[in-house]
């Protein structure tokens, strides 16, 4: 095989743990699910991107960044002000006091479209910011934090009071940023209704198409020398630093990588599910999204999207039969996974479910199947749970 | 120190002066000289305490000084960052082995070899025939040619000392220091070691920290004694074995 | 001239709110510091653990109202010592069950204790219900203390800040003059030499872990007087305490002593001059770059390694 | 782990292959019992109508919505018991928002596409109520909407059963500048859209039409808990009126911390809008009397509807629940519509919406109201004065108020 794309893929187990999370993603859900469902299942795929970019600066990088819902918030706000922009023709805002401009700038006495929202006029500017503005965040905390080595526990912290500053900042600027109801009502995307279910469908599968690009970038960095020395670094960092490595610079790096995939991952959700709030920026959201990369598998780029579909679904099934037992069951789920399967689902996949596939595949007398077929559950327990979706 | 030209006089690849570093008070290095010759092998002993460690973090640029200079080669390390100072040639071992267990000692070699040390070097950095060249040059130097492949967790405990020191190797220093390159070594593998520095000092200065006097007997062509952060005499073994002053501190108390 | 008077009493009065808030922000933090200090863990239930006390205090109240009357005043004192107990011996259960499990892997002890805090939550809203309560407070802590006409300070504010300075105490008492707090010392210096001279580590953890949640429960019984009681009530306190325990740096209780005075005189001096929004961005902002030029936090003390 | 490989793909499209005639058979079944009650295909049988309730069960929200999901219930249980509407009984379906905006999107359109309710009871806090709107706008749905709020809006797919600001605010003030002869005013509110609204309309009326002057406005986050400076500021400027918009943990907070510093109604009048019942459970009567609440609707109101109602919540939700505003708000839900759709003598969301203006409703707990071309109701705005044992003392009752989302003068 061509060695570049092998990086990419990551050898044969790698090609085929992505077959057949495409296969189940490009092929079954769409075809299982109803249109309702579907948009679910797009809505929680945004959320796997946060837990891609996490598996890279938390499983290999060492660094725990609960700040992530700044990131996501970040790229759903740039898309979101885009969209906003568009669906605020002054035909469709005639009512207004000022047509023309967001419906929550004339509810604030704003009579001229603010200098920051300017450039979110033009399509291309969007998409620049989308990624630059929460990587030039990112770099900033980056450069202040880990060029000064604040580590560990500290990073954490400092990046969840950065999420807070920012949900405050938000709230406070209602204004400018549509305040704790976010920024709604969005409806066509340069002119192509975002609301349609057909739409929908169109915008899912671009959804799921970036999430592969972001898992076959993560795959050709832990392939390259890059991924060796996070991994390196998180374990010997004093050593990596004097074989004459500029220890920080890497950090950054895998930092500002999580945030732009975390940002991809914000603004296809204001496209998909149609508006931008301050709560998917805050604290909680945050956390929740560790949670969904620490139940996949924090070592394990696949692992993480599986997970960001478990929980998102077990939360969606279990708040509606059981609401109130849905946070015991979260908590516990994740104290568990937490402190005995500290891989997540990949963990136990890894350790459990290959062994019982080679029995399987042993006791079958064909060993000439078609792969895809036999290495189907590679989800494990997962497709089980996931079948009374529909 | 000015020289007049035309004569060179070999000047000392590393000038230590005046060094001086305080922890809440405490002088762990106080007002510290000391010079290292080009191609010089010279360890450094003292009781524990003495500041010989403190003395390889500050010039390594792990520890911060708070006063005084590092020369190595006209290059100025006290405001150095880390890197910067292993990239102008400065190799260090530490204490304890430190290697990457989960990686094969190829692997480990790779790691230091110095090219891809950028973040887009390091991620597009290709394993040529130059590197696989190099890696299997320095793992026969370190007699670990049959154990190439191996995870280097599996390695024994000499063995991972070597590694480090191949991992240094790797990137062709012009100063290696190496704090306690035989602790826990067998009487073999000691033997083994010497000759590794024997090799290896070709070419290079080392600076070496050891309790084991055969050991330092082996292989020093001076020693340092530190007491207290202080030098407290400096020559030839025999001399600075001779010397009341040592002998007080080593067994006086 | 009265002016000016009138201009001292809101001088004074608002020099005691900053200590007020001081006060609050120690309460809440010493107990997250003594277990950061010794373990190097944050535990992000410490606000449900604030929780567990504000239960407690509720429950003796209206169990107080309905058995014993006349016990009315007094209850609060007996709420307290309540507080800590329960809360220590949940702590304890926890550290047994949970902590222990996790040494080595303070990131991972972070995100199981945030688990936990979600298993309490849900545990407060089962058995209290999902809307606040509210304890009677004895009248003694109600209203204020008018040392002159003008100024009005608040009981409840001196009650915490006694309460403040009580804990601060014993705390120091039991660290720094203690044999205890001696294995504590030993251990947070060196855990490997200390088990060899027969410190039970295993043990001064337990009890350092439950400590700091007791001290958590004593806090949460306090802020009754000044604030809300329901399920999610100990998670607005959570990022301050946060940011007060890690501005402080983990080495020393004065650390986080002073890191409490600073913010609490900044956030308190702000929100007189700004609106309280822009005040608290401003804060934390002030907290974080501060960080970024000390990254181990004012004061921490420089360690040979 | 134990899931089969090999009947795994299978029995996933078998899957889709159901849901797809499933789909099928719906519509033609549907199509089939088309009478004129239902022309759209809604979740009417002959003898069932099919509705959705979406409030937070779960999540910092459930605090609120519980009162809400209750007087819902109660309303939707004695229309059924007095036989229901159109001759059919209703059945409820609820969904939970989990405190969660897209949630409440995700959970809106479930009902409106996959369940085909008659129409949603729900919703409690402006943002969740923005995010389900575009939802309820596209799939044609009809929603009740309890809470009272800033205003600005207005929906043929809305009904709002709460107050919009100026009918809250403006009475109150007006009663307040009478009555206490008060001229300067502190504003205070939590930080984010509904009070800044409030205090805005509050700030235009106080300078414009009652004369007065604003001393202060000001905004804290959601969740702040430590209000000394505030206080001290207040103390400062010593309004006549301190008048408040501080919702959530923050409101208990603000209360004691007010009472401890001394500012007890002895020394300062206060209005809030943001206190009911409800959120007195968690404050505590004894920190807040003598202080007063500007709504419609207070659970000690005088008068026979409102009896039976306190007496039916209590007898089905036990003794010691309380009553708030929006509470009874909610209650007054599935009666408009009821009386929407039997004016209508359908289920059809367009005819429902279309029949809604005019509707009177004489029996509702807070006296008489009545739906607004606007969607909004006609009502009176009362002042309560909060008691030791935590409820209100009514001292003042306005006349019945227009209902104006967009007051012109006030933006």
């Amino acid at each position: 095989m061509n060695p570049t794309l092998d990086k990419f893929l990551g050898g044969k187990q790698g090609a085929i743990g992505l077959a057949v999370l495409a296969t189940l993603i490009l092929v079954v859900f769409p075809l299982a699910l109803d249109a309702f469902r579907l948009n679910m299942v797009g809505k929680y795929l945004t959320y796997a991107f946060v837990a891609v970019g996490l598996v890279l600066c938390w499983g290999y990088g060492g660094i725990l960044s609960l700040g992530q819902g700044v990131f996501f918030g970040l790229g759903g706000y740039c898309m979101a002000m885009f969209l906003k922009l568009e669906a605020s023709d002054p035909e469709s805002t005639k009512i207004q006091s000022t047509p023309g401009i967001p419906d929550f700038m004339d509810w604030n006495q704003i009579t001229e479209l603010p200098l920051l929202w300017q450039p979110f006029h033009s399509f291309g500017f969007t998409l620049l910011a989308v990624i630059a503005v929460p990587v030039i965040l990112a770099l900033v905390i980056g450069v202040a934090m880990f060029k000064r080595r604040v580590g560990d526990v500290y990073f954490s912290i400092v990046t969840q009071a950065i999420a807070l500053i920012l949900t405050v900042l938000i709230i406070g600027q209602q204004g400018l940023t549509g305040g704790v109801n976010g920024i709604t009502d969005l409806k066509t995307l340069m002119g192509w209704d975002i609301r349609d279910d057909s739409s929908k469908l169109i915008l899912y599968f671009i959804n799921a198409f970036l999430l592969f690009g972001c898992i076959l970038i993560g795959r050709f960095i832990l392939a390259s020398k890059l991924g060796r020395l996070l991994m390196a670094m998180r374990d010997k960092e004093e050593r990596v630093r004097f074989s004459g490595y500029d220890v920080a610079s890497f950090k950054i790096f895998v930092f500002c990588v999580a945030a732009a995939f975390s940002a991809i991952g914000g603004a296809m959700f204001a496209l998909q599910v149609g508006f931008m709030s301050p709560s998917f920026v805050g604290i909680v959201p945050s956390i929740e999204m560790v949670i969904f990369a620490a139940v996949g598998g924090r070592m394990s780029l696949l692992g993480a999207v599986y997970g960001a579909l478990l929980v998102n679904y077990g939360k969606t099934y279990f708040s509606e039969t059981f609401p109130e037992l849905w946070l015991y069951l979260m908590g516990g789920l994740f104290i568990a996974v937490v402190m005995y399967f500290p891989n997540g689902i990949a963990g136990l996949w890894e350790s459990h479910g290959r062994k019982w596939l080679g029995k399987l595949k042993r006791q079958s007398a064909t060993p000439a199947k078609p792969v895809p077929v036999a290495t189907v559950p590679a989800p494990n327990s997962q497709p089980r749970e996931l079948e009374s979706t529909p | 120190m000015s020289q007049p030209s035309g004569f060179k006089m070999p000047k000392p690849v590393l000038a230590i002066e005046g060094l001086t570093v305080s922890f809440d008070g405490f002088k762990a290095v106080d007002d510290l000289n000391l010079y290292i010759d080009r191609n010089e092998v010279r360890v450094v002993i003292g009781p524990n305490g003495a500041g010989k460690t403190t003395v390889l973090d500050l010039i390594c640029g792990k520890t911060k000084a708070t006063a005084g200079s590092i020369q190595f080669e006209n290059r100025e390390l006290t405001k150095m960052r880390e890197f910067d100072i292993v990239r102008a040639g400065v190799g260090r071992k530490f204490q304890n082995p430190s290697i990457y267990e989960n990686l094969t000692v190829f692997e480990n070699l790779e790691m230091s070899y110095p090219k891809g040390r950028t973040v887009f070097g390091a991620l597009f950095f290709k394993r040529s025939a130059e590197v696989i060249e190099r890696v299997e040059q320095i793992a026969a130097e370190i007699m670990l040619t049959d154990n190439l492949y191996l995870q280097a967790d599996l390695l024994s405990h000499g063995q991972k000392q070597w590694l480090e020191i191949g991992m240094l190797l790797m990137q062709d220093p012009a100063l290696l220091m190496l704090d306690e390159p035989v602790a826990g070594m067998s009487v073999n593998e000691r033997a083994q070691t010497a000759e590794l520095l024997k090799r290896i000092s070709q070419g290079r200065s080392v600076l070496v920290i050891e309790h084991d006097m055969e050991f330092v007997k082996s292989i020093a062509h001076k020693v340092t004694v530190l007491h207290q952060g202080k030098v407290l005499a400096e020559g030839s073994m025999e001399a600075v074995q001779s010397n009341p002053k040592v002998i007080e501190v080593y067994l006086g108390h | 001239m009265e002016w000016l008077s009138e201009f001292g009493a809101i001088a004074a009065m608002q020099g005691f709110n900053g200590l007020s808030v001081f006060c609050v922000l120690l309460l809440m933090a010493l107990g997250l510091a003594i277990i950061f200090g010794q373990m190097g863990v944050i535990n992000m239930a410490h606000g449900e653990f604030l929780t567990i006390g504000a239960y407690t205090t509720y429950v003796v109240s209206v169990l107080t109202e309905q058995y014993a009357a006349f016990f009315g005043p007094y209850y609060f004192f007996l709420a307290i010592v309540l507080s800590f107990f329960i809360a220590g011996a949940i702590g304890w259960l926890v550290e047994w069950a949970m902590i222990s499990k996790l040494y080595q892997r303070p990131l991972d002890t972070l995100l199981a204790t945030w688990g936990l805090s979600l298993v309490m939550q849900q545990a407060f809203r089962s058995i209290f219900g999902a809307r606040e309560v509210s304890a009677t407070l004895p009248e003694w802590l109600m209203g204020s203390w008018n040392p002159t006409e003008a100024i009005d300070i608040p009981r409840n504010g001196l009650f915490v800040m006694g309460l403040t300075v009580l804990m601060t105490g014993m705390i120091f008492l039991m660290l720094y003059r203690s044999r205890w707090g001696l294995q504590v010392r030993a251990t947070v210096q060196n855990r490997v030499m200390s088990r060899a001279v027969g410190i039970n580590t295993k043990r001064v953890d337990r009890m350092t872990f439950a400590l700091g949640c007791g001290v958590a429960g004593v806090a949460g019984a306090a802020f009754t007087t000044i604030g809300s009681t329901g399920p999610t009530a100990g998670s607005l306190y959570i990022v301050d305490t946060f940011l007060v325990v890690v501005f402080g740096g983990a080495s020393s209780l004065l650390g986080t002593i002073a890191s409490a005075f600073s913010i609490a005189q900044a956030q308190s001096l702000m929100e007189f001059f700004m609106s309280g929004s822009m005040a608290k961005v401003f804060t934390l902002s002030a907290v974080i770059l501060i960080l970024m030029l000390r990254p181990q936090g004012l004061f921490s003390i420089k360690v040979r390694k | 782990m134990d899931s089969r490989p090999s009947r795994f793909l299978p029995r996933r499209l078998a899957l889709g292959a159901a849901a797809l005639s499933l789909l099928a058979a719906s519509v033609f079944s549907q199509m089939a019992l088309a009478d004129e009650a239902n022309t759209t295909g809604l979740a009417v049988t002959d003898t069932e109508v099919t509705v959705g309730q979406l409030h937070s069960a779960t999540g910092t929200m459930a605090i609120s919505e519980t009162g809400s999901i209750q007087a819902e219930r109660l309303a939707i249980e004695q229309i059924n018991a007095s036989g229901g509407i159109l001759g059919r009984q209703i059945k409820i379906i609820q969904e939970d928002g989990a405190s969660d905006w897209p949630t409440f999107a995700e959970k809106a359109k479930k009902l409106l596409v996959g369940d085909k309710v008659a129409a949603v009871f729900g919703c409690w806090t402006s943002a969740s109520r923005k995010a389900v709107l575009p939802v309820f706008e596209k799939e044609n749905g009809l929603l009740y909407y309890p809470t009272f709020y800033e205003g600005l809006e207005q929906s043929k797919n809305v009904i709002y059963t709460g107050q919009e600001a100026t009918q809250q605010i403006l009475a109150g003030l007006d009663w307040i500048a009478k009555e206490k002869g008060a001229k300067t005013f502190y504003l205070i509110g939590s930080d984010y859209i509904w009070p800044r609204t409030s205090m805005k309309i509050a700030r235009k009326h106080i300078e414009n039409v009652l004369g007065g002057e604003v001393v202060g406005e000001e905004y804290y986050p959601l969740g702040n808990t430590q209000f000394g400076s505030l206080i001290n500021k207040v103390k400062l400027k010593k309004p006549d009126v301190v008048f408040t918009a501080v919702v959530g943990g923050s409101n208990v907070a603000f209360y004691k911390q007010m009472k401890a510093a001394g500012v007890t109604s002895a020394k300062q009048t206060l209005l809030t809008l943001s206190v009911t019942e409800d959120e007195l459970l968690g404050i505590g009567g004894e920190n807040m009397e003598g202080f007063y609440a500007s709504m419609k609707y207070f659970q000690s109101l005088d008068n026979p509807n409102n009896a039976a109602f306190v007496e039916a919540f209590k007898a089905k939700f036990g003794k010691d629940s309380v009553i708030g505003d929006v509470t009874q708000a909610a209650y007054l839900g599935p009666w408009l519509w009821k009386a929407a759709v039997e004016k209508a003598g359908s289920f059809d969301v367009d005819k429902v919406a279309a029949a809604s203006p005019g509707i009177e409703l004489t029996t509702a707990p807070e006296g008489y109201v009545k739906v607004h071309d606007n969607h909004h109701l006609w009502s009176k705005t009362r002042i309560g004065e909060v008691q030791k044992d935590g409820q209100f003392k009514v001292v003042f009752e306005s006349d019945l108020i227009e209902p104006n989302p967009f007051p012109k003068g006030y933006q």
